[in-house]
């Protein structure tokens, strides 16, 4: 799917260099060494916005910064390009970190308006420490043995820049096949999900605003030999809303979007329109504006969208059940026999949310290797339990202790690499990634691929790599995200309403894939479920919650007739409870 | 009336209704009941436009409104009420009453409109000035009633009007709905307080994973031996629920 | 269903606009210009901070244009024109000078008022080398890094110290605080001003900025006032802004000199409806202007400028009601000036050609300003010598402003 | 002290105007989440307007007339942005293009400006004199901006607490649910929200147009700093852009006056970047702020 962009991408970079220098149009070379510096920006803009989920405004700023910081080093201090080259990339990779200081406390559209700050008040900066930026006088830099044409026309210049944007593009579209790029995606559409599989949000945002921070600088330090000269009115902050406008325009995510936008936004009123000289902003304006309502999602993100809407009908292999339930190494996994040993204790719980006690006193224990249930009516409590066993949520008071160990201090990504694993009541499957790299996911956690899972699964590799999720039913969902956790070899499982919206037959098969996990591969598994029949036939063990309270526990045969448990088939408990 | 003919609906690729049939008339309380996350909230929120069903018809007085906004279904005479007493916190229990009445012009006496809300629930008279976020839940859910009987809808929709509420209050909230029926307005509740609702219905129908298991009037099912075991508490011990 | 087909189609449709745009945009752009027209660029920073100037620049280029062609052309060939915006951004400004003489392939060049816009694009105007007449105030442009660039500024030294002078000699001030805008043209006044100052010995009290379209400058001139100087020194990229300065002396109350430059004097107009003539009475508000800008006597007002102005009016009425008409002037003589040159050489536009004429008879023009002037070492056209202090708001016809000293105050 | 007063006065005035532009901001943020990068750029032509049609002397009627003029113009020109904005968000889920689209709107009416007006900045008369307070002249303008500001908010304050639109637009912003439920209109309340924030600008920037830059390119620095009061006071909350808007033009006028006129910029955005860090939701916000 990605691929063509990718083609696409390079092509057009590769051939607006070349082409122009073979013609001989100085015009065209030059504006689209510009274009493509700016190229390498919106791409790494596109993985900052898209892949990281981090708003900035503020990206001209590390342009600008980067390359006045080479300027300075090569055109007032007298260093060689190289070491201006290499202090550039150091500045802009200082101010990404400052970045990504706010991005830890604030996100969205506010994160954006402190780096929009920045980008205001940056050229301003420039002119009031003139003493070190040669100030509004600007830094000229002549670099003859970088900018001199040489083998068919092309310049080292011209020939760096193309190498920079290409790997730029490169770098986007490899990002996304290592397991740190699929975490980053992960913990940008839901901080939630990508924290029980392990991943730290927090940690990403840093490398995400570092890697942005590279290439810009790249750029930046690239510019100083495009221009010939550095000056604060460059970097004024309409560049940072340039590359903001090119990503969206060209359509946010997509790898080839950052090269139309930037084409568009740039080329048609700088270069095609630039005789119209004053009618040139009403141009950028207009393209922009109609832009948006002829292409919500840009412009390669409509293309492609009219592309899926045609590829839906497609046939996609599905999860098969059978291969997994069958397979010899799974069988072989379950080393220990079930013992009476807790896996879970939860003792004393309590947490408050506003006027609303979620959580009052609750003591909760679940044996290894079991399958234990836990039924109440709507708002009792039970996902806010669930939330806190994985480490989700902070408890006001008790302890959380898993295998022993006192575990409600550690935040959500320790615990899952400690082996707690959790799905959610909508599956948390990641659409703009295969269905193998959703599974890859969980296996990134132990960081390896070499897991057994993905090699009983090997079959059906290709035809999952080939298909996104978005084209999966929800039951295939469940089982794919359900599948995901045990590839992280999570050895507690918290399940939260894994049987809503399933078939009757598809919550058959669930109990069957439930139990399997805990007969053949040995799991502890905490069952959150509305469907009572499902708990009644695959829980070891059901604790009832109501009120944020424990009101009853026991084997299933054994509580079936409490009066709690009755009121929950009727609904009576409700009002009583209140 | 309103008429729901094989309706599919879901949270985005998550299905949860299949294939809904039910009608209800003018005059007549239409009890749905299931246990929780049969998808009666999702039925009620796909009839009333908020959800948009991937299949099937909804038509109110043989006009069709498949797939219309929710503020037009309202116009054109469809009220949902929504689960969890949601009023509006931080307006006055009298601007509530108005925003409920508001899209129906100003040639309506908004004291003559509300009078027979105070009859029934005289609290929301007294506590008429103050938020709506200091009531509480009962009186948040009688103000939620109140706003969407000023509407004066031809149907309404009912999502668990008793959840939250003290067990005293719940029977004149019934009988208000079943006052309020009389006057000819269809009316469509989702309950689980079904010992006390099941005798205000005219009809049940029974929703499990999605579909409707079960209907019929509510004397018939209140003899059905099946309703009787699994929710009225009558049958033997857990059993029945292990299929 | 049908929704949804609609705006595909819609998208498309707009896709094909814009590759049509594209193509005739392309296609609209003239070929290799090697027969008779001679093509003017016109380099100027019609957007963004420098763009009132540029504006009056383009009035006087266009103007000259005209009746140049009008009378035959320059060396019997048309002029034709081709502009470009700079957006007083050089990234731009480097790309746009680059479609000018590799695209267009113009024979000569006028603007920018920006000197960062002109230092960015040197490299491109000297491979070319393509003659160029700006407007620019920079020291750090000379002939040695810019062989074919002139400008019709006085530069940044000669209006410090004719600034200077007036404050000294006529006001008898010993100190002085500058305010400025943050611009290029005033930064780089104001880093002449203070060399100049310390050369004269005369004590600077205070420099603040304040940010182009500001509209309240009390705080800055609130500062400024602790330090008591003798007299403010003003340097303004706009007369709005320069109005707004007085005005908040006004609001203050403080009732100090102002000295102003030659933008205080150029663009007085705009100044004078911001703060009304007698916020520029109160303050005795001085400017610098070129001589043939000013007048002694109204009764004798110089002819060229007043011929220019009706001239103007009659091109371009409504540009020549808001634009400041001296500083169109002054481009206004730059296209007589070029022309000369291109006709004493034989018809040849050459950057050496030209610029070797230029160094050597520029002084022999006699447009509108009188006192031309150029050499091997500075290329800068109007010296010290052709300037004069005036006062900004005792304007006649076309913006000619009284010189100071004469007349009674 | 005397100086430190001056300058809080014209702050406190310059502030006025941020403060309007920044109800402005809260009406549309509170009917549909959008923040409307055009509004600076609307208190521009808002001025023009004034200029366009007050004598250079002039009197106290015709500025009476047109006021209500300004504020009803730009209402109209508002309801078609505000139309065009609503647009692709409801055939997308593309979150981002109400940016492109506003921050569109807002280069297309600087370039129509520059293509109208050139770069000139107009210059408005007040019909009120200047008056002393403190020891410095105040600009009339300055009192009226922050008269209007307590008007507005006084106003706003009744719309959405007693009139029935008000309250409508009040309820989508506290349940949009509920408030659909109710038969409440959202998409035309959202548009109706986009022309009483033209009113606000419209009426501020006739008001304040002898005090605030009238020219193309301005309209940027208004909504920036507009923004930063929406946002240090807390988004959606009329008292907080009121309060914001005050404290950010003492404080850049006071940082003006202390530090240098290069940093006056610098030091307002770092009090956004101190209050965004410390509170997130600002001084009067709510936490978590819904979105359309």
């Amino acid at each position: 799917m990605a691929r063509w962009q990718l083609v696409l991408g390079i092509l057009g970079v590769a051939i607006s260099i070349v082409l122009p220098a073979l013609l001989g149009s100085a015009y065209w070379a030059h504006n689209f060494l510009v274009v493509n510096l700016f190229v390498t920006v919106a791409v790494m803009q596109n993985m900052l916005l898209a892949d990281a989920g981090q708003v900035s405004f503020g990206q001209g700023a590390l342009f600008g910064l980067a390359a006045t910081t080479t300027g300075i080093v090569t055109g007032l201090w007298g260093y060689g390009y190289g070491a201006g080259f290499v202090a550039g990339i150091a500045a802009a990779l200082v101010l990404g970190l400052l970045f990504a200081l706010p991005a830890l406390r604030v996100q969205g559209y506010y994160l954006g308006f402190v780096t929009l700050s920045a980008a205001v008040v940056f050229p301003q900066l420039l002119v009031a420490f003139d003493s070190l930026t040669n100030g509004i006088n600007g830094i000229t830099v002549s670099l003859p043995g970088l900018t001199q044409a040489g083998r068919a026309g092309l310049s080292w210049t011209s020939l760096l820049v193309m190498a920079t944007t290409i790997a730029a593009l490169l770098g986007h579209a490899a990002l996304r096949g290592t397991g740190t790029g699929r975490r980053m995606r992960v913990a940008s559409v839901s901080p939630e999900a990508a924290m029980t599989l392990g991943i730290a949000p927090g940690r990403l945002r840093f490398l995400a605003f570092t890697l942005a921070a590279l290439g810009t600088g790249i750029a930046g330090a690239l510019y100083v030999p495009v221009l010939g000269f550095v000056s604060p009115y460059a970097f004024r902050v309409d560049l940072s809303i340039f590359f903001f406008f090119s990503v969206i325009v060209g359509g946010s995510g997509e790898l080839a979007g950052p090269v139309i936008g930037v084409w568009i936004l740039y080329l048609v009123p700088n270069a095609i329109l630039a005789q119209l000289s004053v009618y040139r902003l009403l141009a950028y304006g207009m393209v922009a504006l109609l832009i948006m309502l002829a292409f919500p999602d840009g412009v390669v993100g409509s293309v492609v969208k009219a592309l899926r809407r045609r590829q839906m009908r497609a046939q996609i292999a599905p999860i098969d059940l059978a291969a997994v339930l069958q397979d010899e190494n799974a069988q072989a996994r379950n080393t220990a026999a079930p013992t009476a040993a807790a896996a879970i204790t939860v003792q004393g719980a309590r947490k408050r949310f506003d006027r609303l006690l979620a959580l009052s006193d609750v003591d909760l224990t679940v044996a290894a290797g079991r399958v234990h249930g836990l039924v109440g009516p709507n708002g009792s409590g039970k996902t806010t339990l669930l939330n806190v066993i994985s480490g989700l949520i902070r408890l006001d008071g008790g302890e959380v202790r898993l295998h022993g160990a006192v575990s409600s201090r550690l935040p959500a990504h320790r615990l899952a690499a400690l082996g707690l694993g959790r799905t959610f009541q909508t599956p948390r499957v990641f659409e703009d990634m295969s269905i193998w790299q959703n599974l890859e996911i969980g296996a990134d956690l132990r960081g390896t691929r070499n897991h057994w899972l993905l090699h009983a699964l090997q079959r059906f590799r290709p035809a999952w790599t080939g298909n996104r999720p978005d084209l999966l039913a929800h039951a295939q969902r469940r089982v794919l995200e359900t599948l995901r956790m045990v590839a992280t070899d999570a050895d507690i499982l918290l399940l939260d309403e894994p049987a809503a919206g399933l078939s009757a037959e598809e919550r058959r098969d669930f109990a069957t894939l439930i139990r399997f996990l805990r007969d053949r591969l040995g799991k502890t598994i905490l069952l959150v479920e509305h469907d009572l029949h499902l708990v009644w036939r695959v829980a070891d063990r059901i604790s009832v919650l109501d009120a944020g309270q424990i009101v009853a526990e026991g084997a299933p045969a054994e509580i079936a007739d409490n009066p709690r448990v009755r009121a929950l088939f009727t609904g009576a408990a409700d009002a009583a409870g209140r | 009336m309103l008429r729901v003919a094989d309706l599919h609906a879901g949270y985005g690729r998550v299905p949860v209704l299949r294939g809904i049939d039910l009608a209800a008339r003018p005059g007549e309380i239409l009890l749905i009941l299931g246990p929780n996350g049969a998808g009666k909230s999702t039925l009620l929120r796909t009839i009333a436009g908020f959800i948009r069903p991937t299949a099937g018809r909804v038509e109110l007085d043989g006009r069709d409104i498949t797939g219309t906004a929710p503020e037009e279904v309202t116009r054109a005479g469809l009220r949902l009420v929504l689960d969890g007493h949601r009023v509006f916190p931080r307006l006055t229990v009298r601007d509530n009453l108005r925003l409920g009445v508001a899209f129906r012009g100003r040639q309506f006496d908004f004291g003559t409109i509300v009078a027979p809300v105070f009859e029934v629930f005289p609290i929301l008279r007294d506590k008429l000035h103050a938020q709506a976020r200091d009531l509480s839940g009962g009186q948040q859910q009688m103000l939620a009633l109140a706003q969407a009987f000023v509407a004066q809808p031809k149907v309404l929709l009912c999502d668990e009007p008793s959840l939250g509420l003290a067990q005293a209050l719940i029977p004149p909230i019934l009988a208000f709905l079943r006052r309020w029926a009389a006057q000819g307005t269809a009316v469509v509740i989702v309950e689980q307080q079904i010992e006390v609702a099941l005798d205000i219905a005219d009809q049940v129908a029974i929703m499990e994973r999605g579909a409707i298991q079960l209907a019929g009037t509510a004397a018939e099912l209140k003899r059905d031996k099946r309703v009787q075991e699994i929710y009225l508490g009558l049958g033997e011990r857990g059993e029945p629920l292990m299929p | 269903m049908p929704m949804q087909l609609r705006r595909r189609t819609l998208g498309v449709r707009t896709l094909i606009g814009f590759i049509l745009c594209a193509a005739l945009g392309a296609g609209a752009q003239p070929a290799l210009a090697d027969g008779p027209p001679l093509k003017l660029g016109e380099f100027l920073d019609l957007t963004g901070g420098g763009a009132s100037a540029a504006e009056a620049a383009r009035l006087g280029v266009d103007l000259a244009v005209q009746e140049i062609n009008a009378a035959g052309g320059i060396a019997g060939r048309k002029v034709q024109v081709v502009t470009a915006d700079t957006q007083t951004d050089p990234t731009v400004g480097v790309g746009e000078m680059t479609r000018l003489v590799s695209q267009e392939k113009v024979d000569i060049l006028f603007g920018p008022v920006i000197s960062q816009v002109i230092m960015a694009a040197l490299p491109v105007v000297n491979a070319a080398k393509v003659p160029q007449m700006g407007a620019t105030g920079s020291e750090l442009i000379v002939p040695k890094i810019a062989p074919y660039y002139f400008s019709l500024l006085i530069n940044a030294q000669s209006q410090a110290s004719a600034v200077i002078a007036q404050a000294v000699q006529v006001l008898h001030a010993q100190s002085g605080a500058i305010i400025s805008d943050s611009g290029a043209q005033s930064q780089s006044f104001v880093e002449s001003m203070k060399k100049e100052m310390a050369t004269r010995g005369m004590k600077l009290t205070g420099v603040q900025q304040y940010q182009y379209r500001a509209t309240d400058m009390t705080p800055q001139l609130l500062t400024l006032k602790r330090g008591n100087p003798d007299t403010l020194f003003l340097f303004a990229s706009s007369g709005e802004d320069a109005g707004n300065v007085l005005k908040s002396l006004d609001d203050l109350g403080w009732n100090v000199k102002v000295t102003g430059n030659y933008t205080v004097a150029t663009f007085a107009g705009a100044a004078l409806k911001v703060a009304g003539v007698d916020a520029f009475h109160a303050h005795d508000v001085t400017g610098i202007n070129y001589k043939a800008f000013t007048y002694c006597d109204a009764k004798a007002l110089p002819k060229p400028f007043l011929d220019f102005v009706a001239k103007a009016k009659a091109f371009r009425p409504s540009d020549a009601a808001r634009l400041s008409l001296p500083f169109a002037a002054t481009f206004y003589d730059g296209v007589g000036l070029m022309k000369q040159a291109i006709e004493a050489s034989g018809g040849k536009t050459d950057g050496p050609v030209i610029a070797a004429w230029l160094e050597a008879h520029a002084g022999d023009y006699k447009g509108i300003i009188e006192d031309f002037a150029a050499s091997a070492q500075s290329h800068f056209l109007v010296g010290p010598g052709a300037l004069a202090s005036v006062y900004p708001d005792r304007v006649v016809e076309g913006g000619l402003q009284q010189r100071y000293g004469c007349g009674g105050s | 002290m005397q100086d430190a007063l001056i300058v809080l006065v014209h702050g406190a005035g310059i502030g006025a105007v941020f403060a309007l532009i920044g109800m402005s901001f809260n009406v549309v943020f509170n009917s549909s989440g959008i923040l409307n990068f055009a509004q600076g750029n609307m208190l521009v032509l808002g001025g023009l307007f004034a200029f366009l049609v007050l004598p250079s002397s002039p009197g106290i009627g015709p500025w009476f007339v047109f006021l209500p003029a300004s504020a009803l113009l730009m209402a109209a020109l508002l309801a078609v942005q505000g139309y065009l904005t609503l647009l692709p968000l409801r055939s997308s889920v593309e979150q981002h293009s109400w940016l492109i689209t506003t921050l569109a709107a807002s280069v297309i009416i600087g370039a129509v400006l520059l293509i109208f007006q050139g770069t000139a900045q107009q210059t408005v008369r007040s019909p009120f004199p200047s008056f002393w307070f403190l020891g410095t002249r105040v600009p009339a303008p300055y009192a009226l901006s922050l008269l209007l500001a307590l008007v507005w908010f006084g106003l706003l304050r009744w719309f959405h607490t007693r009139a029935l639109t008000g309250l409508a637009i009040s309820a989508i912003a506290q349940d949009l649910d509920a408030a659909r439920a109710a038969g409440i209109r959202v998409h035309r309340l959202q548009i109706l929200a986009f022309a009483i924030s033209g009113l606000i600008v419209g009426s501020a920037g006739f008001v304040a147009a002898p005090v605030i830059a009238i020219a193309n390119d301005s309209g940027v620095s208004y909504v920036l700093h507009g923004f930063v009061a929406a946002v240090i006071g807390g988004l959606g909350s009329d008292l907080g852009a009121l309060v914001g808007g005050l404290l950010v033009g003492m404080i850049s006028m006071y940082a003006a006056y202390t530090y240098g006129g290069e940093f006056q910029d610098a030091v307002s955005l770092a009090l956004l970047v101190a209050v965004l860090m410390g509170r997130p939701e600002g001084l009067f916000g709510r936490p978590a702020a819904r979105r359309v």
